[in-house]
């Protein structure tokens, strides 16, 4: 079963047909990679997917519910989670209050902003869980000896990770990776890989993510669509595609 | 990490004694050291207020008064002027044999022309050991501080705070006129005098003093038969540009424009206007007063223009003759009304303490009785009127010269 | 008529807007920075001007060039003491610095100058013309402040287009750091604008006192907020823009005082600058910036 | 756990400042050791320190620069104000009529905050802060023109003077233009006013270790991400802004009881008061509430300790803004103090308080 199914999704920026006609079909736990060479467009699906554009045409489904067009808000709540090529983390919160941000939505810690201030029991309650629900996502990420760190204290490989453990405590069904191992050297990228498959295994996630390194994406990823100038120029099992001459010429040139 | 915490509570602790500090750094030089004379003292005299609600300060034959008014911000100039002429004042009095054979000694404190400064002023003052106030300069201030003086009873006179409820406590008077008076007494000059009919206004209106005038003026206008064509309001931020008020005035043909407003404003209004070839009569009160001695200012454009004043610097009479010299050699400025008034202010002060007989060691508050009465007693003969004398209400009686600017000089109406 | 004669008086008033926010643009176009100092720095422009007036008795044009020379160098002092030493902090602490540099014009001058208002004489000997047989009067300083306005805009966008140290200033407003690998001296490039910033706030200072004559040490303060609000009303940094947001505040003040209250004249100025901001989030001509995802 | 039990205590830390503090007062007070000037000025500090700590919440934890704090203050302050002067025969207990002056004040500032904040908070950087710059400029520009009045037929309104109210001859002017108000109830105090500062800092303090202060920090930090991670932007920015005007709102039915008279002037509700309540939070140190409060009380008592320089106060003033700033944020100044240790142990608290 699908648990992403993308229907002949386009937008355009001013004349430019940024994405066309761009179909894909994730499977519930499924390691699946969108690559392409630079200003291919990959960036951009995702920014539809999650809501940041509007595309201009096409269809979304996450598990068979209609999600085009949503605010990015919206579609996070619906279980769709990312993180981004540049890192976007609450850079002067701590590790802990960022995966704590994370949680913001989940229902068995939500309490009203009058329990906050007042601070009643629930708020307490509610507290003291998510400080336990998010050092237990830390420490899948290796990070719980850092929790009161500043985020923007960590060093770079760590804070990847921490951006996916913060997509993770948003409790997705989908989750969204941008190029996860920019700027890592070949040993972090390793742990990554390792990383990245627990992540599936241990939480039953279906991931689709975009990314340049060839070894990863041959290491990890089960299905792949190769995107080049906005269109879809091969898609199916990795190996294959990877071999496909097209897809060749695409990356190497004439 | 243990290290880091104490480290942090160390500094928070030493912060936050350093807080304290500035909290309660007054009152520590009265415990710590007397040798800070001047503040010990003060707070002595203090300390004493907090108990009693009176202060008996030091003996020796030394009458203290204090001033407030704002020598800062855009409002600088009125409390300069009052600060200098009593300085002027006090030394004149002093140099005569002071009060009552006391010393006459005279603080003045800056309010920047905001009430809660002026009560921080106001309380400075006491800490210094005031016995009388005279002040404070603008009208919101004094307002605010009217209310504190009479907490204490202190004898309050403000040379220059207009509004009506500037002085509505029992120990508070005033030199010059109250707002409505002025604006009541415009509209009748111009009524009786048949000066005009058909009137323009431009007024501040985020201002007490223009504002309260021009209701009333307004008000009476109703009885004098004046119709006001047009009234053209301006505010403190927006008081660059008159044209559109000027030709508000123009186009509903007003053959006067009363201008209840400070001269700054009214010696771009004049320039402006004759920019637009309006020749209408200008008619203000005593705001316009120092309009002449701006510098810089073109007093031909000054022609005709009338105002009613009970002070005008180049009257021919000795008395102002004599003040402006001195205040000239010594601030090297013409002195303008609300020097007059604060000048005054001070030989009104001499006047009634004598009449009541005040000596240095009363207490404020048997200071301010005394005071009171001699007020409704006395009648003094001042720069800003002659014959002045005063009702219980703290209000003057004195009757405000019309005059007429002819050939850049004040002339008798 | 009378609505005619009100436009004139809106446009002239505007055009002392807009020859302040000219400078308020540059600043803020090249140095990223709300220079809250820059009508203090008009005051000062108009007290130079004067004292060489009337105290010195200088003649005109060489009081003006007194004037816009002191400027020009308050200006790059001001920038060297209190704004390079912030060049990478946070941007709250380089406003609070300009706010304090703010406070420390006005008070030198009310110490230096004294709390007393002084009436400037107009620099402009041009006879008024009237138009309509009497009816419609345009100043000689309106005329000379709209002249003034329309070529300091022009030269602005000559050198800007064509100078090279215009182009370094385009470069370090889209990037100084990357305008810095190109090898563009940024701190030579930041002092330039100040002073030429400062340069148009001593002509300002002198039009403004022209055409309306009191001077104060505060008469900077307020002209210089309202120039603010134009240069923000036609997109801060954009040159045309700052011209256009300065009529057009000129034009909409008067017009609101003359046809709807007088009193709440300002409260019209600042919505109408809310309800453009709110439609066109950087103004009239304001670049608009996505952010990338 | 540490860093929970490190945030608790240094809250408890912030809270003890002001009971000591306030202890100190009283005892001083009590026993005639504290001059008129600090007398006067206990309840001025109070205020200030509220509007700085509320202010913090906008610019601090908001991120969002705000020039229109006053405005706020404004609102509050007049909407007491009449409150007040319409009850005061009405309700005889000082107490009583202060506290429903208050909850006026409060609610028609967050009110206030609400409205303004909806269209605002969608501008970003300066074009916010010159936005809020108007806001502020319209709220005292409004209050400068309204006329109010009362009398047995109820309520009269006018925008012109105050002849155009047309009050019968008992009526009573309560707002009087530009003239403002007068005859206000003296209804505040130094215990009400450290109350409600110590309200204040619970409601932020709480406010910021919540949910919902997690989610405007990470609004602050990154609007992308927190997008991404389902927070409700325009929600939570308009929370924390009016939330913070209600708290100026305190302030400012504070600052109208503290004073018989209350008038709309650019010194006390324009742009410059914006100005002065921001300084104290960037002083204070942004996004550190206790920093802000002390700076608060710093920087007022300042030129009051000054006066004895006269004019050259306001001067040494302004050299003291910039030199602090120059001194805390430029590289050289970086340099500078951190070879010196108390600067180090300062800048340790500043890490550890947030």
């Amino acid at each position: 079963m699908a648990v992403l199914e993308v229907k002949n999704l386009g937008i355009s920026f001013g004349g430019l047909r940024a994405v066309d006609d761009f179909s894909l079909e994730v499977a519930k736990g499924q390691l699946y990679g969108l690559i392409g060479p630079n200003g291919a467009g990959k960036t951009t699906v995702f920014n539809m997917l999650t809501g940041v554009y509007k595309p201009d045409n096409g269809k979304i489904l996450l598990d068979e519910e209609d999600i085009t067009g949503r605010s990015n808000i919206e579609i996070n709540k619906a279980g769709i989670a990312r993180t981004f090529q540049n890192i976007r983390l609450f850079s002067d919160l701590t590790v802990l209050d960022n995966v704590k941000a994370g949680l913001h939505n989940q229902k068995e810690y939500i309490y009203s902003t009058l329990t906050g201030i007042l601070r009643l029991p629930r708020y307490f309650q509610a507290e003291r869980a998510m400080d336990e629900r998010a050092m237990e996502l830390l420490k899948v990420f290796d990070l719980d000896k850092e929790a009161s760190y500043k985020a923007s204290n960590l060093p770079y490989g760590k804070q990847r990770k921490l951006e996916i453990a913060r997509a993770l405590a948003t409790n997705p069904k989908l989750l969204l990776l941008d190029e996860p191992a920019a700027g890592m050297n070949p040993n972090e990228t390793q742990e990554l890989m390792d990383t990245i498959r627990f992540v599936r295994d241990e939480f039953h996630m279906t991931i689709l993510l975009i990314e340049h390194d060839m070894k990863l994406v041959a290491g990890i990823c089960e299905k792949l669509t190769v995107l080049n100038f906005g269109q879809v120029l091969a898609c199916g099992d990795t190996s294959e595609v990877l071999q496909d001459p097209k897809v060749i010429t695409a990356y190497l040139g004439e | 990490m243990k290290k880091l915490l104490s480290l942090a509570m160390a500094a928070t602790l030493a912060f936050s004694v350093v807080a304290c500090g500035g909290t309660d750094n007054t009152q520590n030089n009265d415990n710590a050291a007397p040798e800070a004379s001047e503040d010990a003292g003060s707070t002595d005299a203090a300390s004493d207020a907090a108990t009693e609600g009176d202060v008996s300060s030091s003996y020796n034959g030394v009458l203290k008064v204090g001033g407030i008014g704002p020598t800062t911000g855009g409002a600088a100039v009125y409390g300069k002027a009052v600060m200098n002429a009593a300085n002027l004042a006090v030394e004149e009095i002093n140099a005569a044999g002071g009060v009552n054979g006391m010393e006459l000694q005279f603080q003045f404190e800056d309010d920047e022309h905001d009430a809660e400064k002026s009560v921080n002023a106001y309380n400075t003052l006491k800490d210094w050991g005031m016995q009388m106030l005279m002040g404070t300069v603008t009208s919101t201030p004094c307002t605010a501080v009217v209310n504190e003086s009479a907490k204490d009873n202190m004898f309050h006179l403000t040379p220059s705070g207009s509004a009506v409820e500037s002085i509505a406590q029992p120990n508070a008077f005033r030199v010059c006129f109250s707002d409505p008076n002025q604006g009541a007494a415009s509209a009748q000059y111009i009524g009786e005098n048949g000066i005009a009919t058909k009137v323009a206004v431009i007024y501040d209106s985020s201002d007490v003093y223009s504002s309260g005038i021009y209701e009333k003026f307004a008000a009476e206008s109703a009885n004098q038969g004046i119709e006001i064509v047009a009234q053209g309001a301006f505010t403190a931020d927006n008081k660059t540009d008159f044209s559109q008020q000027l030709q508000a005035a123009k186009d509903a043909g007003a053959e006067l424009v009363f201008l209840p407003i400070y001269y700054t404003e009214a010696s771009v209004i004049l320039k402006q206007a004759a920019g637009m070839n309006y020749e209408p009569i200008f008619f203000g009160c005593d705001g316009l007063d120092g309009l002449l001695a701006v510098e810089g200012f073109d007093t031909s454009l000054a022609e005709g223009v009338m105002l009613l004043t009970p002070f005008a610097a180049d009257a021919e009479d000795e008395k102002t003759k004599n003040f402006v010299a001195a205040y000239q050699a010594a601030y090297g400025e013409i002195p303008n009304q609300f020097a007059a008034d604060a000048y005054d202010a001070m030989y009104i002060i001499k006047a009634a303490a004598e009449q009541a007989g005040i000596t240095a060691d009363m207490s404020v508050s048997d200071m301010c009785e005394g005071m009171k009465t001699a007020m409704t007693q006395i009648t003094v003969d001042g720069l800003t009127g002659e014959g002045i004398t005063w009702d219980a209400e703290g209000e003057p009686s004195k009757s405000p010269k019309a005059v007429k600017i002819t050939d850049g000089v004040y002339t008798a109406m | 008529m009378s609505f005619i004669s009100y436009l004139l008086n809106g446009i002239s008033l505007g055009s002392v807007y807009a020859i302040i926010a000219l400078g308020y643009t540059m600043v803020y176009g090249i140095a990223k920075m709300l220079n809250f100092a820059h009508g203090d720095v008009i005051m000062i422009g108009s007290y130079v001007a004067y004292m060489a007036i009337n105290n010195m008795g200088l003649p005109i044009p060489v009081s003006i060039l007194l004037s816009v020379i002191v400027c020009t160098l308050l200006g790059m002092m001001m920038e060297k003491i209190a704004y390079k030493p912030l060049r990478q902090a946070s941007k709250l602490a380089v406003l609070i610095t300009a706010i304090g540099a703010s406070y420390f014009l006005q008070n030198i001058a009310l110490l230096i100058f004294g709390a007393n208002t002084k009436s400037f004489s107009s620099v402009v000997n041009m006879e008024p013309i009237q138009l309509a047989g009497g009816q419609l009067i345009i100043s000689g300083e309106t005329i000379a402040t709209v002249v003034a306005c329309i070529v300091i805009m022009a030269c602005l966008m000559t050198f800007m287009k064509y100078s090279k140290a215009g182009h370094a200033m385009l470069a370090v407003s889209e990037d100084s750091g990357a305008a810095q690998l190109m090898g563009i001296n940024v701190n030579a490039t930041i002092s330039l604008t100040f002073a030429i910033g400062s340069a148009l706030a001593a002509v300002a200072g002198v039009l403004l006192c022209s055409a309306y004559p009191a001077l104060t040490p505060y008469t900077g303060a307020m002209p210089g907020i309202k120039a603010f609000v134009a240069a923000v009303f036609g997109g801060i940094g954009s040159i045309p823009g700052a011209f256009i947001g300065g009529i057009l505040l000129g034009v909409i003040e008067i017009l609101s005082r003359a046809y709807i209250s007088s009193q709440l004249s300002d409260a019209i100025v600042f919505s109408v600058l809310i309800i453009v901001l709110v439609v066109k989030p950087t103004g009239l001509l304001g670049k608009q910036i996505q952010e990338k995802v | 756990m540490k860093k929970l039990s490190k945030t608790t205590k240094s809250n408890l830390i912030t809270y003890g400042i002001v009971v000591v503090a306030y202890l100190v007062c009283e005892i001083l007070m009590r026993t005639g050791h504290m001059s008129s000037l600090m007398k006067g000025i206990l309840v001025p500090l109070c205020i200030y320190a509220i509007l700085a700590v509320s202010l913090n919440l906008t610019v601090g934890i908001l991120g969002e620069l705000s020039l229109g704090h006053a405005g706020f203050m404004c609102v509050g302050a007049f909407t007491g104000a009449v409150f007040s002067k319409c009850t005061v025969e009405m309700i005889a207990v000082p107490g009583l009529r202060f506290l429903l002056a208050l909850l006026v004040g409060i609610v028609c500032a967050g009110i206030c905050g609400i409205l303004i904040g909806i269209p605002v908070l969608r501008l970003r950087g300066d074009y916010l802060a010159i936005v809020t710059l108007a806001f502020g400029e319209i709220i005292k520009n409004l209050v400068n023109a309204i006329y109010f009045g009362m009398d047995k037929n109820g309520l009269h309104f006018s925008m012109k003077d105050s002849i155009a109210l047309g009050l019968e001859p008992d009526g009573v002017i309560i707002i009087k233009g530009a003239q403002g108000i007068t005859g206000t109830p003296t209804d505040s105090n130094f215990t009400i006013g450290v109350i409600l500062l110590l309200i204040t800092l619970i409601i932020v303090i709480n406010l910021v270790h919540s949910r919902t202060g997690r989610a405007i920090m990470a609004i602050r930090d990154n609007r992308i991400a927190a997008e991404s991670i389902g927070i409700n932007i325009t929600k939570y920015k308009i929370l924390a802004f009016s939330v913070s005007a209600a708290l100026a709102g305190a302030a400012g039915v504070l600052y109208a009881h503290n004073l018989s008279t209350l008038t709309a002037l650019p010194k006390n509700f324009g742009y410059n008061m914006s100005i002065m309540i921001l300084v104290f939070v960037v002083l204070g140190g942004i996004g550190s509430i206790r920093g802000s409060m002390i700076a608060a009380v710093i920087l007022t008592l300042l030129p009051e300790l000054l006066r004895a320089l006269n004019e050259y106060r306001m001067l040494i003033y302004a050299v003291v803004l910039i030199a602090i700033m120059i001194f805390t944020w430029s590289p050289k100044g970086i340099a500078l103090r951190e070879r010196y240790s108390l600067a180090k142990l300062l800048k340790r608290r500043e890490k550890e308080v947030q």
